[in-house]
């Protein structure tokens, strides 16, 4: 019984979140038939959900570990803007791609160490240093852009990252790398399960012996990494960097990570509902459009979802708690 | 003896595994530890007694590298130590098993046991290995039936603690400290407990272990140290050879009288205050009924589990029956905390500190937490009148220190158990409902206690009491009800029936 | 070619050598307030750097910028800050005319000159004098140009780009671009709208692609955005249609010199309206006239023309477009 | 002692933003001199602050519960576009001025009180629930002004909220009023204490016979009147309804708020504070303009105030507890 129950939680869990894809693909085919149901529709919505996709993987670490991340979208922008700037570009073109994306990278883990340290030792509300992050990282890309768009023309990062192996789009793969790799993370290494720890009972935890100053620091850096990552993709989907790039993702994100059914207070995190919370969000933006409909009435749909599939979610949860008792 | 001659001199020739000298700790605002010292020798139960706030709980903080000490040394096999931190702790050998239930809910079982220091391959854990060893450790506390895979969030608070046993187990320590291990267990439970320490203590563990039950340190313990106001007032005596009576007065300073109060008995014509009929909730419990008259304590009796807090926390409304009734001098209570306390219940939660307080906000505005509406004129506080009337109960229930501006998180168990009690006592009730009044509270504040519930009950109110201790609920209650899986197995008058009896009836309830 | 809607009174702005004349005598030295959106993208970042470009030319002109803001509230206190300092005029480009319009009356009560740049206030006395671009002027030329290109097929399939669908502006745009095709008998078939930023455009197009898998013409209100939409087109893999951009930046006259490009025109949306704004301020508080007019004083209203950019005439309007 | 010490908590943790502003001014002095330091230019500030500063009451008590109220922003949005439109202008010439502000304060409530059954009733966390009403009061707001400013042309509204006595603008002696009222409201009535409860330990709350639902619902609706009034300030300011209204506001207001020293955990909450945060942001942007100075240096220094004061308070607090032993 106890043994079924665990495995039937998270399934039942996940329950909500298929049903609303489901339904909205439902009204999708229903709606707009083909264009909808072909192949390039499909991967047009993978596409779209990649950039939110690939930042939730590392937002739902630090919602686990009882933290949040409102800076993810501004070091989107930051990290953007730094990997294209003009000497980045004629250092990609001297060496090679990758210094673009190490670039991106760094900017993004560097931002992410220090929301980390501002949280982890400097014990800031992790809503209070982020946001402040937020403003900060817009202001430093906003004076590195000199608030010009930032055209990238080293194309040999192109060739890379516009490639479709098996016709799917390299950054699609960077989505599902990324979800891979942070469902093996949070859930095969130790380094997961302690941050499922952290959230759930910090104090237990540090008696435990996990160093859990150090561990936040990590997984903002995580966050901020992803972001990075996520910057990357909007530099090849885009084919330029603005200190614009990723404005208000973070809200998307949030949504779809906790829609997900990772516990905001922390203390539970699932990848596999964050991946489904992120294709919930593209597939309606998708629906929305493809039905030419008005976006103000997109915005109040997903505000919808959000209820709905939250609302849906502790229905599921609180079955679920009756059967094992 | 004690005063004579503190340093037992009978095995002279044994290396003590552990040892703490002059031992103070400084907190902002607080001198908790003022020069203790602790002697601890291999394979040894050795107790730490004390009154609430003496101290006990920091010491194996300090210990355990939870805390470190303002001054004083350590020394583990007379090699003298730092213990910056927990990881330092346990790798010479000091595992811990706190007060607070320290388990992370959403983990399971073997995760929660392997946790800091995971079964894993350069960061990958190795799932199986952790559960299979996970199973033998769970088999070695006579817990088969519980999954290595289950979410600790799902275990009750006893199965919570058999994982923290079972994570000291894991960690092949040398000297395994437990504080108040048996405070949430029920009475088998704590014979397993005692089973798992004598093994411990035959592989030549030493465990440090902290309780206030005088009768399980008598049992178990071999040597015992007692703590008063952060000092060492009584080091290594040996439990063989120091009455009960000389313990007490060491703790205390006085003696106290561990005896209950007189039942005066409840005159037959008694009003019923309280009726509860075919009272359910969902599989947890069925078909309670009760009736408690003014002036009456009936307790419930039962096993750590049984759902004896689920019957007082739905007769309060703070869960919703999924049947029967309660009525209140007759009337019918809707359901809702609310009209509960309206209708003049009032509850001591079981788990204060999550349950009861809150902690940062000054002790009178916790007494006064469900009265302050009430002395309030037209939604205008009146902070000098709640000032008062908490003045009034902290000097009667004797709540130390007595300043009611301090926040309650500064108080010792006992003294926030108090302050609690207090509440209800300012709100004056016709139903007190408590849940494990006494759990961590000392003996002395035990007896106070006591008192106090009595004089409650002698001035008119119904009162329901829990507890795990089942010489209390006897000695305590006029009537008792003996709670067996969610079924009240036996009711009758507390003198007519005694531990025994109530252990073979939850027995055979949990069989059937 | 093509046409917009007749200007009122033009400057030439488009293009053509700088006249000099005798108004660029230094004068009394004026301390002119200026206000504008935040420099989100590149055409709000070109207003505010022509702005001050052109008072860097006179030396008789302390040009007090403040910074770019979105939030009314904050904008209509940087005005009240210009009153309180008693500045001598104000170059008001506001987030929102109407919201903006009690404030610029205050100032004009106070006795302190507005001009109005680009989106317009709601009362004729919010400003002594107003550059506009021409917003409905915009689409009706893309419209044009559209109804130019597809006139002969009804079936044509439309699409429409818009900026940030709350502003004013972008209704007025949308507006002028239906009115226009309408005339020709072609309606918008697929609409979205991006919010002038890359990342939105890239989106929103990305989507409107994958819904109409057969489209003719494009219209895209936005060249800051136009990187985006290019990249999403790009993306998908498409170039079946044309595509008409919005603004004038740089990058879209040079996509539409470029003969692969899917780019065929852009309609200007002159960058150098806040300039305007800048050197009028400065006639009216010098009290001085604009010299090839024959009235005496600056005029009240001074709308830009919105002409489209093609091959044919792109080599005429690089100077005057912008950086995204 | 411990009398002493609970008064001078309080005067500590203030320490720290009153230094703050007296810093704010002394640069403000040192750059602009008189252009800063003029009778003038205080009110603009304190008119500038009014939106932010009425706001900002509401949401001290919701995170002083344990809360947060991210829909603030757009509900001013909503608000702002409902109480302008033509029926309601008609409505206000043949009844009074006061139809406008009633309609204000009417949708700011109701939008409150939604957020409020989410979070109390369907046990949402108010960061998802409220996040859900940003996105459908923004579409909602769009919808209904149909994407077009709305001018308001009713004269008796502007006469009573342009006016100003005493040389004070009204919507400044607004900010005054709600502010005294709400630091009446906190602390010397039960409603105060019943959030300061409620936010300190729900459950402890709860059982001592505290309706938390319905004090939680109340709770919102408070936020949500503070954001109608809000909206009210903000059409006598601009004079015109827009759903671009209050754009972000949301941010600036937590911040201020968290920033004056109310626990973002809930259990303490501080109208002082609060006050001295949103003059501490207005005075920074003040000064900022007065300088000309770039609004990415602002947005960077932003963010930078927000962790000096966050780390300052926190060392305030520590010293705070070590001078009560
Ligand atoms: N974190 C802390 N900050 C300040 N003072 C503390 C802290 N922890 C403990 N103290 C002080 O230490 C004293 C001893 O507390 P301790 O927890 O060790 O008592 P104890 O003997 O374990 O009591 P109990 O039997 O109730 O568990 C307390 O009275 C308190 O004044
Ligand atoms: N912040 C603090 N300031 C002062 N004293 C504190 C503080 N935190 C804890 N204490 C002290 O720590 C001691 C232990 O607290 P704890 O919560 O462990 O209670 P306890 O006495 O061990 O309770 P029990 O024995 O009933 O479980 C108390 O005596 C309390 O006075
Ligand atoms: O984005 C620009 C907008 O802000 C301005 O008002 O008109 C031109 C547009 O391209
Ligand atoms: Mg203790
Ligand atoms: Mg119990």
């Amino acid at each position: 019984m106890s043994q079924r129950s665990a495995l039937m939680g998270p399934a039942l869990r996940m329950g909500g979140l298929v049903l609303a894809l489901i339904l909205l693909i439902v009204v999708g085919v229903a709606t707009a038939g083909e264009r909808f149901w072909s192949t390039g529709n499909l991967i047009t919505v993978l596409s779209l959900a990649a950039v939110t996709g690939v930042v939730s993987i590392g937002m739902t670490f630090v919602i686990t570990s009882g933290g949040i991340d409102l800076s993810v979208g501004a070091v989107v922008g930051l990290a953007s803007v730094w990997a294209s700037t003009l000497a980045t570009q004629y250092a990609a073109e001297d060496y090679g791609w990758w210094v673009i994306v190490v670039t991106a990278l760094a900017v993004g883990l560097v931002a992410g160490l220090i929301n980390g340290l501002l949280v982890a030792y400097g014990k800031m509300p992790a809503f209070m240093a982020t946001l402040a992050m937020l403003a900060a990282a817009r202001g430093l890309a906003e004076i590195i852009a000199g608030r010009q768009t930032q055209i990238v023309d080293v194309e040999p990062f192109f060739d890379v990252f516009q490639a479709r192996p098996l016709g799917v789009p390299v950054i699609v793969w960077i989505f599902v790398v990324v979800a891979a790799a942070g469902w093996f993370l949070l859930n095969r290494t130790t380094f997961g399960r302690r941050t499922v720890a952290v959230g759930g009972n910090p104090e237990a935890s540090r008696l435990a012996g996990i160093k859990i100053k150090r561990h936040t620091l990590y997984l903002y850096g995580l966050a901020g990494l992803t972001a990075g990552i996520g910057a990357v993709i909007l530099l090849a989907r885009t084919t330029a960097g603005s200190s614009t790039h990723g404005t208000l993702l973070e809200l998307d994100v949030i949504a779809a990570v906790v829609v997900g059914g990772t516990l905001l207070a922390g203390g539970r995190g699932t990848i596999t509902g964050t991946v489904l919370g992120v294709l919930i969000f593209s597939t309606l933006t998708n629906v929305f459009v493809l039905n030419n409909l008005d976006s103000s009435v997109q915005a109040i749909a997903k505000g919808a979802i959000i209820v709905g599939a939250v609302l849906l979610q502790q229905w599921f949860a609180s079955r679920e708690r009756v059967s094992t008792t | 003896m004690v005063d004579a001659d503190p340093q037992p001199t009978e095995q002279p020739a044994q290396q003590p595994l552990l040892r703490m000298r002059g031992i103070v700790k400084e907190f902002p605002g607080a001198r908790a530890l003022d020069g203790v010292d602790l002697e601890v020798r291999p394979g040894e139960v050795h107790c730490l007694l004390g009154q609430n706030g003496a101290g006990k709980s920091t010491l194996i903080k300090t210990l355990a590298g939870a805390h470190q000490p303002t001054a004083g040394e350590i020394l583990i096999d007379e090699q003298q130590v730092t213990i910056a931190n927990p990881v330092a702790a346990l790798r010479l050998g000091i595992a811990t098993i706190y007060q607070e239930l320290d388990v992370v809910d959403g983990l399971t079982v073997a995760e929660n046991i392997y946790l800091g220091h995971e079964l894993a391959t350069g960061g990958v854990t190795r799932r199986s290995e952790a559960a299979r060893n996970t199973r033998k450790i769970l088999d070695r506390l006579g817990h088969k039936e519980i999954s290595p895979h289950r979410e600790v969030g799902s275990l009750p608070a006893a199965g919570k603690q058999i994982v923290q046993l079972a994570r000291a187990l894991s960690r092949d320590a040398r000297v395994v400290i437990m504080d108040e291990p048996s405070a949430v267990l029920d009475s088998e439970e704590v014979g397993n407990l005692h089973r798992i320490v004598r093994e411990l203590t035959a592989d030549g563990v030493a465990v440090v272990y902290i309780s206030h039950r005088l009768e399980e340190i008598r049992q178990l313990g071999d040597r015992i140290t007692v703590l008063k106001d952060g000092r060492t007032v009584a080091q290594s005596l040996v439990v063989a050879d120091t009455p009960t009576k000389e313990l007490i007065q060491l703790m205390t300073g006085r003696s106290v009288e561990y005896a209950f109060p007189d039942r005066p008995g409840v005159a037959e014509d008694a009003d019923p205050v309280l009726q509860v009929e075919g009272l359910g909730l969902g599989d947890v419990f069925a078909d309670v009924s009760l009736t408690v008259r003014a002036g009456e304590i009936v307790g419930l009796a039962g096993l750590v589990g049984s759902g004896r807090s689920e019957i007082l926390e739905t007769i309060y409304g703070a869960r919703r029956a999924t049947s029967g009734t309660v009525r209140v001098g007759g009337k019918r209570l809707r359901s809702g905390v609310d009209a509960a306390v309206s209708a003049g219940i009032g509850l001591c939660p079981e788990e204060r500190k999550s349950q009861g307080l809150l902690l940062d906000e000054p002790v009178y505005r916790n007494i006064t937490l469900s009265t302050f509406s009430r002395i309030a004129r037209g939604g205008l506080l009146d902070e000098g009148a709640e000032r008062a009337a908490a003045r009034e109960q902290v000097e009667a229930l004797d709540l130390r220190p007595a300043g009611v501006d301090r926040h309650a998180r500064t108080l010792s168990g006992g003294n926030q158990q108090k302050a609690l009690l207090a509440r209800w006592l300012v709100h004056g009730c016709r139903v007190l409902l408590l849940d494990e009044p006494t759990r961590g509270v000392d003996v002395g504040a035990r007896s106070e206690i006591y008192n106090l519930i009595r004089r409650l009950a002698d001035d008119g109110a119904a009162v329901i009491v829990v507890s795990s201790e089942i010489p209390e609920v006897l000695g305590l209650a006029d009537r008792v009800l003996v709670i067996s899986d969610g079924k009240a197995v036996h009711e009758g008058p507390a003198r007519e029936i005694d531990e025994h009896a109530v252990l073979d009836l939850v027995m055979e309830g949990s069989v059937a | 070619g093509c046409t917009s809607n007749e200007p009122r009174e033009s400057e030439d702005t488009a293009a053509g050598p700088v006249t000099v004349t005798e108004n660029d005598e230094p004068g009394d030295e004026v301390v002119i307030g200026f206000s504008a959106p935040a420099a989100d993208h590149g055409w709000m970042g070109a207003i505010t750097s022509a702005a001050r470009a052109e008072a860097e030319k006179y030396e008789d002109v302390d040009l007090q910028v403040a910074e770019g803001t979105n939030d009314v509230n904050v904008q209509i206190s940087q005005i009240e800050g210009f009153i309180d300092q008693g500045v001598d005029a104000i170059v008001l480009l506001p987030f929102d005319g109407a919201a903006l319009t009690d404030v610029a009356l205050d100032a004009m009560e106070a006795g302190i000159p507005v001009i109005n740049v680009d989106r317009e206030f709601t009362s004729p006395f919010a400003a002594r004098a107003t550059v506009l671009g021409d917003n409905y002027g915009m689409g009706v030329s893309a419209g044009t140009y559209v109804c130019e290109q597809l006139g002969d097929n009804p079936d044509a399939v439309v699409a429409e780009i818009a900026g940030i669908d709350s502003l004013p502006l972008t209704q007025d745009r949308s507006q002028g671009f239906a009115d226009a095709l309408d005339d020709c008998g072609l309606d918008v078939d697929a609409r979205v709208a991006a919010e002038f930023t890359v990342e939105s455009g890239e989106e929103q197009t990305a989507n409107l692609l994958s819904a109409e898998p057969q489209i003719d013409a494009i219209w895209n209100h936005d060249d800051d955005q136009g990187i985006g939409v290019l990249a999403a087109i790009e993306n998908a893999g498409r170039d079946e249609f044309f595509l008409v951009g919005g603004a004038g930046s740089n990058n879209m006259m040079e996509e539409i010199q470029d003969p692969e490009s899917v780019v065929k025109a852009t309609v200007i949306y002159p960058s150098t309206q806040a300039a305007d704004g800048v050197k009028l301020a400065r006639l009216v508080a010098q009290n001085k006239t604009v010299s090839d007019l024959a009235s005496l004083g600056v005029p009240r209203t001074v709308q830009l023309f919105a002409p489209v950019v093609t091959a044919d005439n792109v080599e005429e309007y690089l100077p005057i477009g912008f950086d995204s």
